[in-house]
């Protein structure tokens, strides 16, 4: 069986996944079947011959999963019923991307066929690669070292959503500040 | 190891069994980067959950009587800035920021590819410093009720 | 090209979401989708027939190998997914600690 | 010797093995590099790996743990068929319900292997633990006795003779 067949089987699972998450009301189902949507991602990455991806896609959920868990299960979470005017939106919203991807079909039409690739730059480094770096992975030599400034600029941007998270996570809050003062006072 | 804190003993024994495994696959990945599917990323996420398993199985207090937290915090600050001694020292040495001024070595040993090596480890501490931090402080915040 | 027009649809699923979603958990989730449908599109076009993954291994013979350049892209963007996911559950969190709901609309109803 | 030393020294040798099965043995490179990660593995998480020290010799513990494997997948044999007839059955005669069965057994890594075992076993699944007192709470699929000491003898005896030979 070609690579195409089951990357459109894959596919399909996926975009069923991600519709039942999005509408599903409980958010302890919504978590796992975003994890399908993840690992179908993953297992796409096999059948496209990227190892390094998969391994890195299947911890990426996992660890999303246990983030998302840990921050979002147990608060009371309400369910609000959608009004009207959020109905007529939702409905306006599909009809508009409906007719997107119907404009676009024509776009992709003038792609070449899956499995010809547009690009042809990367021969160098599939040619030279082992030669000019030494490692026998060609993906971690075009990380660290053909392209060595995109990883540090990487890098600095996980710094960055790191620090931008601790920090968020340790403003106290006005309300709450004002009430411990009371509290002080009270005892 | 007696405190209720965290899960039931059944997690608990497993975890105790296991998590030297989880971290020693964690650190094999990272240094044959170079070599096999891996590298700095996948190898940190790995040790990120091999710390994980600990904080989750349990609990904070056992956690941060086994790890110090401070010092985990500067090894994660300390990484980033080897990241950038690395490619000073390739200035220096190669000519040029971030050259791969080591030996080469040849092909399939395990010290081979100059640099590569040496950033994978830095990036597999920061990547695994950060994503466990990270989950360390969302698990402390506890959210009192408002009114 | 229908590989390429299914994971469009994935990639509008995800846009659908992020617009027509008021609760908070529910655009971080289309957020992730989106994220999927993006690398998963650059993976697709890097693909090549009959071709190998690009690592080298001992004593085989060099055979035509996918793009390696597409892969180590995606390989950073993803570990960025990472780090842009947990500071917007970081958000996310403390919204609800300041609010006590997830929903966008009440939040932007309850100021100060 | 201290436990926890023992415990890390256990490890490090564990951990040079799985390092050899990874990767060549024949390279020295990996060696020296496969050693020093081993001392770094069991200087951090060393000390987990054993809790409190067995009084039984270690040949005797084993040939016990061989013994149990043996009642295990016997024990396992019986259930699936059990469970298999009561699946084919027209009438469908289960009888589902939570039990209390009580356990004689102290360690932490006796427990777990007999809570897993009565998980691993088909018709049983084991809901709770209460180490204190020693007590496991147990899914049945067809509960045959309510009585605390009956359900016991039906789940938890099976395995809990040979399981005290290996751990206690």
């Amino acid at each position: 069986m070609p690579v195409e067949y089951w990357l459109i089987f894959i596919l399909i699972v996926m975009i069923i996944a991600s519709i039942a998450a999005l509408e599903m009301d409980d958010i302890l189902s919504s978590i796992v079947a975003i994890g399908i949507v993840g690992l179908g991602v993953s297992l796409s990455f096999l059948f496209l011959q990227a190892p390094d991806l998969a391994i890195v896609q299947f911890l990426f959920e996992i660890f999303a999963l246990i983030i998302l868990v840990k921050a979002f299960l147990g608060k009371d979470y309400h369910k609000q019923a959608p009004s009207r005017i959020n109905k007529i939106l939702a409905g306006l919203t599909i009809i508009t991307l409906t007719a997107i991807f119907i404009f676009s079909v024509s776009v992709f039409e003038l792609l070449p066929p899956f499995g010809e690739p547009l690009m042809t730059t990367a021969q160098y480094y599939l040619d030279n690669g082992a030669k000019d770096t030494g490692a026998a992975n060609l993906v971690s030599s075009i990380i660290l070292d053909y392209r060595a400034y995109d990883t540090l600029g990487e890098i600095t941007v996980l710094f960055t959503a790191i620090l931008g998270a601790f920090t968020i996570l340790r403003i106290k809050s006005k309300s709450k500040k004002e009430n411990s003062e009371l509290s002080n006072a009270t005892k | 190891m007696q405190q209720n804190e965290g899960m039931t003993l059944i997690v608990k024994t497993v975890t105790r069994i296991s998590v030297w495994m989880i971290l020693l696959y964690g650190i094999y990945i990272i240094f044959h980067g170079h070599l096999t599917p891996g590298g700095g990323f996948a190898g940190g996420v790995i040790v990120a959950l091999a710390f994980l398993n600990v904080l989750l199985a349990y609990g904070r207090k056992f956690t941060s009587d086994w790890l110090n937290i401070g010092f985990l915090h500067d090894l994660e600050a300390a990484s980033a800035t080897l990241f950038l001694v690395i490619g000073i020292l390739g200035i220096s040495m190669g000519g040029a920021f971030l050259a791969n001024f080591l030996t080469k070595g040849e092909l399939f040993a395990l010290i081979s590819a100059g640099t590569i090596l040496p950033l994978n480890i830095v990036i597999g501490i920061k990547v695994g410093m950060s994503l466990f931090l990270v989950v360390w402080v969302l698990a402390g915040f506890k959210i009192e009720k408002g009114d | 090209m229908i590989v390429y027009l299914l994971c469009f649809i994935l990639l509008l699923v995800g846009l659908y979401g992020v617009l027509t979603k008021r609760d908070l958990i529910k655009i971080i989730l289309s957020i992730g989708i989106l994220g999927y449908a993006v690398n998963l599109l650059l993976i697709l076009f890097a693909y090549r027939n009959n071709s190998i993954y690009p690592i080298l291994s001992k004593g085989k013979e060099i055979s035509p190998m996918v793009d390696p350049l597409p892969q180590a892209l995606v390989l950073t963007s993803i570990v960025i997914e990472l780090g842009t996911t947990a500071m917007l559950v970081a958000l996310a969190v403390k919204l609800f600690e300041k609010y006590n709901t997830f929903d966008i609309t009440e939040i932007r109803r309850l100021k100060g | 010797m201290e436990t926890k030393t023992k415990s890390r020294i256990i490890v490090f040798v564990f951990a040079l093995v799985v390092w050899f099965a990874l990767t060549d043995i024949k390279d020295y490179q990996e060696a020296l590099i496969g050693i020093a990660i081993s001392m770094l593995i069991s200087f951090l998480t060393g000390h987990f790996l054993i809790a409190n020290v067995a009084s039984q010799h270690l040949i005797k513990r084993t040939f016990h743990f061989l013994l149990y494997i043996i009642r295990f997948i016997w024990e396992m044999i019986i259930a699936n068929l059990e469970v298999a007839y009561l699946v084919i059955h027209p009438m469908l005669p289960i009888k589902p319900g939570i039990v209390k069965i009580k356990t004689k057994l102290t360690k932490d890594s006796a427990i777990t292997v007999l809570a897993n075992s009565i998980t691993l076993t088909p018709g049983t699944l084991t809901v709770d633990i209460n180490r204190n007192k020693g007590e496991l709470y147990i899914h049945w699929i067809n509960v045959k006795s309510k009585d605390i000491d009956q359900a016991t003898k039906e789940i938890g005896e099976r395995f809990e003779k040979t399981l005290t030979e290996v751990y206690e």
